[in-house]
């Protein structure tokens, strides 16, 4: 009877610097031949210590450094710092300000589930969407660029309104850019839907049940691809979104095309509320008289805010003990439990699907290490 | 024979020529015998080479239309030299050491894939009379030698001392490995009708206009052709079945540790097996260098190749990549009964002669 | 259920172990003692109208004279936000870990020790993860820390 | 023998600058300098930047640039994004792993000075130039695809401008 083989497993690093990883996330990955057998994922190659930094920062210079902390979609961190400020100092944001900052998180939401839908084709090996995903995006960041001027990290949105009104011409070309965006979604699907090698490296890979999700931490479109009905926008309602109607897409059974679709499904339900918001922005000032960058002080006391942003939840716990700076800022971001639900259920397949699955949680690594 | 040919166009009466000038100097036999060959070797190589870097000019352009962007535009009109500066910075590149036991293994891996590559094109019949050596074992002798890339590949994985090379050096000799035995079955279900594998054999049967095509031999032909493209791209690690060095998963996995010139030549290596598999396809299936006596037979041959060349261009900017084990299961549990299926019937047509 | 029903059903239904505090400016916020930290968060998982399964976030304040570690838990079914926390004395604090309640407080709990230095007790894997791997330059986060390469932001005027 | 000297300014004259009689070392150059294959490393912001400048709008090919994924095939490193005091280890290896004619460019304001993140931060390196030898520096935060295109077409013009004998001390 011929010998049992002895085969042991090796460790391979899918190191710091992979093409598959977003950035600088090593995950050590034990695997016996192509299958893996444990995860253990190495993070703290992008720790810039954002909250240290914040400590000793005015409320208004913490926006452009929070900016960083979530690069691909910066107007959600800046309206999650100024959210937290506000209930702290219990202002009431002008009307026109509320709908300019639902118009800039949405386009934000558009411009990172295109460049996820880029990253992900390109890591299941198609490399053409990528570039058809960043394309569409450029239409968006033109629309930034006009009205703040930067074309990632943008400082727009502050403590109690908006920095800078917009040009006449951003209705407009945004209006244009979302038709366009609208149109596109079908080329995007139509390349990828019926490809069957699309499919077969999709369906059915690495199912996130939702008990384990929830227990985890994880939200957002992966929560919602495991068939659980949870979106901040309409649990935990912030802003002006109940006066938008849009529904929350779910998707029942979790695997790599459920969330890789729920993107593209979002994309939708942000062009929708982005034709409402562009249809009722009203007239008037576009922040809070009292707030002033250099003096603004709230009264002490802690607030945990919460918004929905493409990557899941991201909050911010701000303490303030009535000084200039706050006292603590804590970020909360969604990729980190993504991450940390990882190893528990991304075992024992083959590695191209844990890249196909690394790339549909749509991990970056800012939120991970801050 | 097919109409005459038109001056000086149908470059086999200049090799004609210069045959009988070699002839008269008086040398013996042998020596004309080496000196024939020994150029013949260079022009194809030569040729070939610039043909390779032509084609990676040409794939860096499709891909970039394909992709809505433009491609090397700055170096020549339209960055035609591009790819000839990419060879000479190649050159002057440091050529890494890596430590590593079996270093006659490292070493010796490039070489085997490039001259392999280079060897399919002793039978090739490029136009009319234009072949080095008509082998009456043509086809055969293409199928051996095109298999020397598997042990290349094995070589490059093991010889670099890397585990993703390992991975993709296993992958890549799995996976050409499984397709080597559709692409076979299929170039067989040729044979059978040509009844030689004579290359030139197999061209002449395909003489006349295109319905004496076999791709157009319907039932077989279409799906001979059809399976064997599939093979082919398999055989030259393309997408879908790019998977030795998908760039995701095993940062471009067997020539992780290759840099310099070893790297230029698996990459040079690559393009040329791409335009040998196409070559036969346009020798098997779309009749060879066939066509109108007007525009000379070899401007044929390479054109149609260059048309399949661009269909495995295609395929690699459109489609996803496949994991190991659905490429496996795609390889036997679909490719293998399709075309051994093809091969009986088209042997029981052949046998009764019902074909028409 | 709105905030201020929620503050009254805890207040009555915990006898105590989660006493309400005014520095809270949105969701209702409660302190809670070290000890009975634990009962009370499997409480609040299993408590059939509450269902706090879903932890937000877990994080260490440092206020020079006492540390915090305040937990913002959320219930997916029944839409409810819920905060508390737990003062810790300045030096050697030490807290339970709540992992087997909410498997999500794993990183956080070993993220608040490492930067904080708040020991978590019986926590699986309580090691150094996103500073490198040779730190010895103590636990960061805290506002006594300073190091010898450590640049401050010059006060302004 | 003064002829040689002169032979690069003949060479501008002459339309398309005819490669007979250029001195073997402008051509080495050149072909260095037209095909610079670039390392995919981004880290930080810069990297969204970088994928950008490598889409279809500000496209990196036309500049004869493609990426590489290992860096044994890579001769230029664009380092784009933060360099962690834990990253540092590896950026140097990444480098040593390089075949030699390499170039780097430090992208952004944190591989130049830090950036954002001087103040204030226990774990970023200030600037990368003392951990690898940097050649082109660009500015910005995240700096625009066109001023990434400018410091590549700089690193051109610096490849070009080159001189064997300076090529080896490097």
């Amino acid at each position: 009877m011929m010998a049992e083989l002895r085969t042991e497993e090796f460790i391979v690093n899918m190191g710091p610097h992979h093409p598959a990883t977003h950035g600088v996330c090593r995950l050590m990955l034990t695997m016996n031949g192509e299958k893996i057998v444990k995860i253990e994922p190495v993070i703290g190659y992008l720790h810039r210590a954002i909250e240290k930094i914040c400590e000793n920062r005015t409320y208004a210079q913490c926006i452009p450094i929070l900016d960083r902390f979530e690069y691909v979609t910066s107007m959600s961190c800046n309206y999650v710092f100024s959210l937290a400020a506000e209930r702290l100092a219990e202002i009431e944001v002008p009307e026109r300000a509320e709908y300019l900052r639902v118009i800039m998180l949405e386009l934000n939401r558009i411009a990172s589930h295109l460049l996820f839908y880029g990253v992900t084709a390109m890591d299941i090996g198609a490399y053409t969407p990528f570039l058809y995903g960043l394309r569409e995006r450029e239409l968006i960041i033109d629309l930034f660029e006009m009205t703040c001027g930067q074309r990632l990290t943008y400082n727009y949105i502050r403590v109690g309104g908006v920095s800078k009104d917009i040009p006449k011409q951003f209705v407009p070309q945004c209006r244009k850019a979302i038709k366009i965006i609208g149109e596109k979604l079908t080329d995007y699907t139509g390349l990828l839907n019926e490809n069957p090698i699309w499919l077969e490296r999709t369906k059915g890979i690495a199912v996130l049940p939702a008990d384990l999700a929830i227990a985890y931490g994880v939200s957002g479109p992966v929560l919602r691809a495991s068939g659980v009905q949870y979106d901040i926008r309409r649990n935990d309602p912030y802003c002006i979104y109940d006066r938008f109607d849009f529904e929350i897409p779910v998707r029942p059974n979790g695997d790599c095309f459920d969330r890789y679709m729920l993107r593209i499904d979002e994309i939708r339900q942000s062009i929708r509320i982005l034709s409402q918001a562009l249809d009722g922005l009203p007239e008037g000032e576009i922040r809070h008289k009292k707030v002033k960058d250099a003096t603004f002080k709230p009264p002490a006391g802690e607030a945990y805010a919460r918004i929905e942003n493409s990557r899941g939840e991201m909050g911010i716990y701000l303490v303030s003990d009535g000084s200039k700076k706050p006292l603590r800022v804590k970020t909360r971001g969604g990729s980190y439990n993504q991450l940390q639900v990882l190893p528990q259920y991304g075992t024992d397949m083959l590695i191209a699907d844990l890249v196909a699955n690394f790339a549909t949680l749509d991990v970056i690594m800012p939120e991970v290490d801050r | 024979m097919i109409g005459k040919p038109v001056l000086l166009a149908e470059l086999h009466g200049l090799f004609q020529w210069l045959h009988e000038k070699l002839q008269a100097t008086g040398l013996s036999q042998t020596w004309v015998d080496i000196i024939t060959y020994a150029t013949l070797g260079v022009i194809i190589f030569g040729v070939l080479s610039l043909i390779a870097l032509y084609l990676i000019w040409w794939e860096r352009k499709i891909s970039a239309h394909v992709q809505q962007r433009f491609g090397p535009m700055r170096h020549g009109w339209h960055g035609w030299y591009q790819t000839v500066m990419d060879a000479l910075k190649l050159l002057q590149k440091e050529d890494i050491r890596i430590v590593t036991r079996d270093k006659v293994v490292f070493f010796w891996a490039p070489v085997i894939c490039f001259v392999a590559a280079f060897l399919a094109y002793v039978v090739m019949p490029f136009g009319d009379r234009l072949i080095v050596a008509d082998l009456n074992i043509g086809i055969l002798y293409i199928m051996a030698v095109t298999t020397f890339t598997i042990i290349s590949l094995l070589m490059a994985g093991w010889g670099s001392n890397n585990k993703y090379a390992l991975l993709g050096g296993m992958r890549s000799a799995a996976q050409v490995v499984s397709y080597e035995v559709p692409m076979v079955a299929s170039i067989l279900t040729i044979i059978i009708f040509v009844g030689s594998l004579s290359m030139m054999d197999i061209v002449k049967a395909q003489s006349g206009l295109i319905f004496n095509w076999y791709v157009f031999r319907i039932p077989f032909g279409p799906i001979a052709f059809l399976t064997y493209i599939v093979a082919a791209t398999a055989e030259c690690n393309r997408t879908p079945f790019d998977i030795p060095e998908a760039e995701q998963e095993l940062v471009s996995g067997y020539n992780v540790e290759y840099s310099g010139m070893k790297f230029a030549m698996f990459f040079l290596a690559e393009f040329v097996n791409m335009f040998t598999v196409s070559a036969i396809a346009v020798t098997l299936f779309f009749g060879g260098w066939n066509g109108w006596d007007f525009i000379p037979s070899w401007i044929w041959f390479l054109g149609k190749t260059l048309i399949i060349v661009l269909l495995l261009m295609l395929f690699r900017w459109t489609y996803p990549r496949l994991r190991v084990d659905q490429l496996m299961e795609f390889a036997w549990k679909f490719l293998v009964p399709v075309t051994f299926a093809n091969l009986i019937v088209a042997g029981i047509f052949k046998y009764f002669g019902w074909y028409w | 259920m709105t905030k201020e029903e929620l503050a009254a059903y805890i207040t009555e239904n915990f006898d105590g172990k989660l006493k309400p505090l005014d520095s809270g400016r949105y969701d209702p916020l409660f302190e809670v003692e070290a000890d009975d930290l634990l009962d009370v968060a499997r409480a609040l998982k299993e408590d059939e109208n509450l269902r706090f399964d879903y932890l937000c976030n877990l994080c260490g304040v440092d206020t020079k004279e006492h540390f915090e570690v305040v937990y913002n838990v959320a219930s997916v079914s029944k839409n409810l936000r819920l905060d508390f926390k737990l003062i810790l004395p300045h030096d050697n604090a030490e807290v339970e870990s709540v992992q087997e309640i909410w498997p999500a407080a794993n990183w956080y709990e070993r993220e608040m020790w490492e930067l904080y230095g708040i020991n978590v007790l019986n926590h699986d894997n309580l090691t150094r993860f996103l500073l490198p791997d040779d730190w010895d330059q103590g636990h960061p986060l805290r506002k006594d820390w300073d190091a010898p390469d450590f640049v401050r932001l010059p006060e302004g005027e | 023998m003064g002829l040689i000297k002169k032979v690069p300014l003949f060479t501008e004259k002459i339309p398309g600058g005819g490669l007979v009689l250029t001195t073997l070392e402008t051509v080495l150059h050149q072909a260095q300098a037209k095909s610079l294959w670039y390392l995919l490393f981004g880290t930080a912001c810069c990297a969204i930047e970088l994928m950008c400048t490598g889409a279809s709008r500000f496209d990196f090919d036309r500049l004869g640039m493609i990426f590489r994924a290992t860096p044994r095939q890579a001769d230029l490193i664009i380092v784009a994004g933060t360099i962690t005091k834990k990253m540092a280890p590896r950026l140097r290896r990444l480098y040593d792993q390089m075949a030699e004619p390499r170039y780097v460019i430090a992208m952004g304001g944190c591989t130049i000075s830090g950036g954002p993140f001087y103040y204030d931060s226990y774990a970023v390196e200030k600037g990368i130039d003392h951990i690898v030898p940097v050649d082109i520096y660009i500015p910005g935060c995240p700096p625009r695809p066109e001023s990434l295109l400018e410091g590549c077409i700089h690193l051109q013009e610096k490849i070009k401008k080159q001189k064997l004998s300076d090529w080896q001390e490097k």
